[in-house]
């Protein structure tokens, strides 16, 4: 049997254990001084994952600091396990997003399995029924057979997990680059829907109430740990166990409505789910949140395993557990609730009101620590920054000017990227349907789920295009809020609020950390001109592959509301005879374009420029044109261009096809990435008005029913295609590139 | 031609919440001496192959098995016609 | 008309499918508990798909131990109406009321897209607002739904006129392109696709709706030949 | 305390999607002397019980076992202690 070798105090600071764990020697000292003593074995692991970026955000709270969080629609800021924006009817949507990158690289299907759940237990732990999922992926390249391992095994992580749970998987997006090649990002965005009144929080309040524990017992999962705290293990042990985490979304699926059939109970205090630190930051942070202390009895702790030891039970990753607060004296009704889903609430400690965190096993004492150095008193590091010399090069460089001799055929070529290619694919394998509220599906710009009994729906993206933020974090940081708001206002909603998933390499590194301040800079910028509060959010640092960081990928999640289900609107054309406009004029931007990686194979010079002003404004008037009930369709151009966006509206509507004149630049009128632009479609009636109401929209051309797309420009037709000749290739892409022996 | 049998089973540690849910199901039909369940893959095969140990051994590390969760023990039926 | 929907743990199409009954049709619906084993005062019983126990073991396995079960079984010879859908139909399979199984779909994924369906049979309690041969448009969502049965089955199958809808694109590899089969009383009907999820055009598709409607009108036929 | 372990497989005839899928894929990785691949059920447990094998046999009629499509062996290993 393996155990967790433990190491007394003394040896913990002369052999400076602690620095397996994670901690420095300043960290070590202050907490010396903190307890007046030495830390025992268990009270070392505990800070050092409470003190770790996971838990205390400690080199990344400044920079967080900087986002907007407030405005008139914010119910409940960063904080808590999740935000929640206002919708009106006194209901509100929960919703966050979370990274679970290490873990999908080393066990891919549970890895992303896990990740989904944890997520969803943030929602549901604010009492919020989850009414949708969103995946933000990346992968290296498709041609490595190690890579397309990761990607399948992350799809189909998500969907056993997400569609067990009954939470239908509506949106998401996936990315390839090289830089993501030994570091993939697994990103879960989940939302929920709550009635005001019934918003709980995770606080311990109330001197003697009782904590329960409920869900799957604790295993020794997902404790890494020091490398000596194991037992020096002979090859074979070592072989036969593991500790990877594994989920299990039938018991998420019952404490999904047990939970949600607790808040209706007055005998509930307060909520947590066990995340990372699982039981450690659970029942510190709910403690440290009320003001109070809390004493637990480990020998009450559920255990999976045998001869488990405080440290190991306190570190454990094991999934799908809760940790509640009850009044004392009435945890029966709690108890009874519970049992009704088979499930046990076990009574494992107490609200203490001397602020400490006391800790018993075996009739000991094993941890004491005052409450709030682990949350919120945990250290915050000011790192050094540096402007990376590849970016004052690119700032140097002039316009990178692309020659394209065949349009046709580059068409086809940039349908054919695996990051442009359709990812029917992936959400073919997800329940995009379950709970039967899924207006408009994965396929078009952003998600739409309605809102039952009443005539309104909400509108969910996840964006985030790390080329022009590798380029130009600042301007890639403003162009990821401002691509996230125009897929929102494509489908007709107006955008609310934000979760950032900031995933980024080693802080350490001052060129790493100059991208992340730029990137948050960026954002933030957006966010206000956009009135799109952060509402809550995650980080992941240290995402790195030979040394090698990712590009910088902060993910925005947006949430929007569609006053009314009429206004839902998609991408794709509806009828022949329709008028087909543009809004926003085309210039030369290639730098970070898909464009630029397929007849270069890499990423240089300036990203595209985005002026949030007009981002607002065009946004703001192409909702009112869709509320106005005079638009048809509606889709904003992103990678590959024009071209791109007006071929994605004709798919899936086989007798539709378009024909468009336009004046220019070819190359750049068709593959230009310039932002803030949409394609939209009308009726020829109501072109005048549409024009008088969005003033930078331009008529390009008609929907026609020969089902073909072409494109004149300069009277001259540079594209003339079937457009069952381009779908086939850009839905056949990425199946083939998987089945393709590397 | 050689029969192979192969028993694909989760490492210890690692949470089997199969063989959980079919044991509380046991329990609950009133099997209740029934615990520890764990589930794992038989995956049986024929081989032509001059070394079949050798060739089920790579099969197992590069595919049939995943070595962060799972262990894998094989037999091998000598001279088996179908 | 009172519609009863059963809940396992691990049920998830509930509540869809309680909407249909009672938003979409206008009938009165109850969510039932597998614990409260009593299902005798209903019109018609509904179990719906998600994934009960986790789809452990064999996708509907467990559930299909379940006391409720027995009364299920009394409520098919009573001739009550029930309907399975994607893990109800599992769960059908599973305690014998239908005949055959099914098996994991044959590219090995969980699909989930609109499917056409052909209605084969447009007699039974639960089809008879369809024409013969109607080309319908209705959700699938499933990882083990192709229909396996021996040849003897199949021939029965087809000799009855037990098979109710079959794909017009057959999407997981299943016999002869079934997608619902009911028994031979006529009374228990299981399938793959999920009409709840089909039963108002703002969600893609109201062709699931008369699967509902026949329920009810037939059940108000034999209301008024039994008053 | 008895060790049982149960096999349940396909019947023959059943398709077996997964048993194909991993056969391309061997074949497709070089082993190409794989042939019949068919992928089942390997169920392990301990039983506390006077007359194991009797509600062996009973468990897999009525729950580990589709006799539709499924057959089950199994095996009980005398005087196991864990
Ligand atoms: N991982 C995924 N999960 C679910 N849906 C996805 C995923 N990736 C892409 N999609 C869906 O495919 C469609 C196209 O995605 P994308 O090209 O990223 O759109 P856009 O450029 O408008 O943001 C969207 O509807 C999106 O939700
Ligand atoms: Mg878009």
């Amino acid at each position: 049997m393996q155990q967790t070798r433990e190491v007394s105090p003394e040896m913990i600071e002369t052999e400076q254990h602690y620095r397996e764990m994670g901690l420095t020697d300043e960290e070590y000292q202050s907490i010396k001084q903190i307890l007046g003593r030495r830390p025992n074995f268990t009270e070392t692991g505990i800070f050092s994952v409470m003190w770790s970026e996971h838990c205390s955000y400690k080199t990344s709270k400044p920079l967080l600091k900087k986002f907007p969080t407030e405005g008139p629609q914010v119910i409940q800021g960063p904080g808590e396990g999740a935000g929640i924006v206002d919708i009106g009817d006194d209901q509100g949507i929960a919703f966050k997003i979370e990274s679970h990158n290490h873990p999908s690289a080393v066990e891919p299907y549970q890895g992303a399995a896990t990740g989904v759940g944890g997520i969803i237990r943030d929602i549901f732990s604010m009492g919020a029924r989850p009414i949708a999922s969103l995946n933000s992926l990346r992968f290296g390249s498709l041609n490595n057979p190690r890579v397309k391992y990761l990607f399948d095994e992350v799809v189909h992580g998500i969907s056993g997990y997400g569609n067990c749970v009954g939470v239908p998987t509506v949106g998401g997006e996936v990315q390839f680059d090289d830089s993501y090649e030994g570091n993939p990002l697994v990103n879960a965005m989940a939302v929920g829907l709550i009635d005001k009144k019934d918003i709980q929080q995770g606080i311990a309040k109330g001197l003697g109430n009782t904590v329960l524990y409920v869900g799957s017992k604790t295993g020794r999962d997902g404790i890494h740990g020091a490398t000596f705290a194991s037992e020096d293990l002979t090859e074979d042990s070592e072989s036969r166990r593991s500790n990877v985490q594994v989920g299990d979304p039938f018991m998420e699926k019952l404490l999904i409505e047990a939970c949600l059939e607790a808040i209706h109970c007055e005998a509930l205090v307060g909520m947590q789910d066990m995340g990372a630190a699982g039981l450690t930051s659970s029942a510190s942070e709910m403690a440290s949140k009320a003001g109070m202390g809390m004493e637990m009895n480990l020998d009450l702790i559920p255990q999976r395993e045998q001869n488990m030891s405080a440290y190991e039970m306190m570190l454990s990753e094991s999934q799908e557990r809760m940790l509640l607060v009850v009044e004392k004296g009435r945890e029966q009704e709690i108890v009874d609730i519970f049992k009704k889903y088979s499930l046990e609430a076990v009574n494992v400690g107490h609200v203490t009101d001397d602020k400490q965190f006391r800790l018993l096993h075996k009739g000991e004492v094993v941890c004491d620590i005052p409450v709030d150095s682990l949350a919120e008193d945990a250290p915050v590091y000011y790192k050094p920054s540096k402007v990376p010399a590849y970016y004052e090069e690119f700032q140097q460089m002039a316009p990178y000017v692309p020659v394209v001799d065949d349009y046709s055929a580059m068409l086809k070529q940039l349908l054919q990227q695996p990051t442009i290619a359709s990812k029917e694919y992936v959400y073919d394998q997800y329940d995009s349907m379950v709970q039967a509220n899924t207006v408009v599906s994965p396929g078009s710009d952003a998600a739409v789920v309605r809102i039952r009994d009443y005539d309104k729906a909400i509108a969910m993206t996840t964006d985030c295009n790390s080329r022009y933020l590798y380029l130009d974090p600042f301007v890639g940081g403003k162009i990821a809020v401002s691509e996230a708001a125009r897929n929102i206002y494509a489908s007709g909603a107006k955008p609310l609020a934000i979760t950032d998933g900031l995933n980024f390499g080693n802080p350490d590194k001052p060129e790493n950390f100059w991208q992340m301040e730029q990137a948050v800079d960026g954002m933030s910028a957006a966010c206000l001109a956009l009135d799109t509060p952060v509402i809550s959010g995650n980080v992941s640092l240290y995402n790195e592959s030979n040394n090698q960081a990712i590009f910088p990928t902060p993910i925005v999640g947006m949430v929007g509301l569609i006053r009314s289900t009429k206004y839902i609107t998609t991408q794709h054309m509806k009828q022949a005879g329709d008028v087909i406009l543009v809004i926003g004029d085309t210039k030369p931007e290639f730098g970070g374009s898909e464009l630029q990686n397929v007849l270069e194979g890499k990423y240089f010079g300036q990203s595209p420029a985005v002026d949030l002003e007009v981002e607002r404004k065009r946004g703001d008037a192409l909702l009112e044109a869709i509320e106005q009930g005079l638009v048809q369709s509606a889709h904003d151009l992103s990678e590959g261009g024009f071209s791109v966006a007006l071929s994605e509206t004709l798919f899936n509507q086989p007798t539709l096809g378009a024909h468009v004149d336009l004046k220019g630049d070819t190359t750049s009128l068709l593959f230009s990435e310039t932002q803030s632009r949409y394609v939209i479609s009308v009726k020829p009636e109501d072109v005048d008005r549409v024009t008088a109401l969005i003033s930078d929209a331009k008529v390009v051309g008609t929907v026609t029913n020969d089902q073909k797309l072409v494109v004149k420009v300069n009277g001259e037709k540079v594209i003339d295609e079937q457009v069952k000749t381009l779908q086939d290739l850009w839905k056949g892409a990425i199946p083939c590139l998987l089945k393709s022996k590397a | 031609m050689t029969k192979v049998s192969i028993h694909v089973t989760l490492k210890e540690g690692v949470l089997d919440p199969q063989g959980k849910a079919i044991e509380n199901s046991l329990n609950t039909l009133g099997y209740d001496g029934v615990h520890d369940v764990r589930v794992g893959k038989l995956i049986e095969m024929f081989i032509d192959h001059d070394d079949v140990e050798a060739q089920v051994k790579v099969m197992c590390d590069k595919l049939l098995a995943n070595p962060v969760i799972e262990n894998f023990t094989y037999e091998i039926e000598e001279g088996v016609a179908q | 008309m009172k519609f009863a929907v059963i809940v396992f743990p691990g049920s998830n199409c509930d509540r869809d499918m309680y909407h249909a009954a009672k938003d979409a049709l206008g009938a009165e619906a109850e969510l039932v508990w597998y614990q409260d084993a009593a299902l005798e005062g209903y019109d018609a019983i509904l179990i719906p798909g998600g994934f009960s126990y986790g789809d452990y073991l064999r996708c509907g396995a467990i559930a299909s131990t379940s006391d409720i079960v027995t009364s299920l079984r009394r409520e098919a010879e009573k001739g009550t109406p029930i309907l399975g859908v994607c893990n109800g139909f599992q769960i059908l399979l599973e305690s014998g009321l239908l005949p055959g199984a099914l098996i994991r779909n044959e590219n090995l994924k969980f699909i989930c897209h609109f499917e056409e369906l052909v209605v084969n049979n447009n007699e039974t309690l639960f089809t008879t607002d369809y024409e013969k041969n109607d080309v319908i448009s209705i959700p699938v969502a499933h990882g083990e739904g192709n229909y396996y049965c021996d040849d003897e089955t199949l021939n029965e199958l087809i000799e009855h006129n037990q098979i109710v809808f079959t794909y017009k694109n057959n999407p997981n590899g299943s016999v002869r392109d079934i997608a619902g089969i009911v028994n031979k009383e006529g009374n228990v009907l299981g399938m793959m696709p999920h009409p709840e999820r089909a039963a108002e055009m703002l969600l893609g598709s109201d062709d699931g709706l008369k699967m509902f409607t026949s329920m009810l009108k037939n059940w108000r036929d034999q209301y008024a030949t039994n008053a």
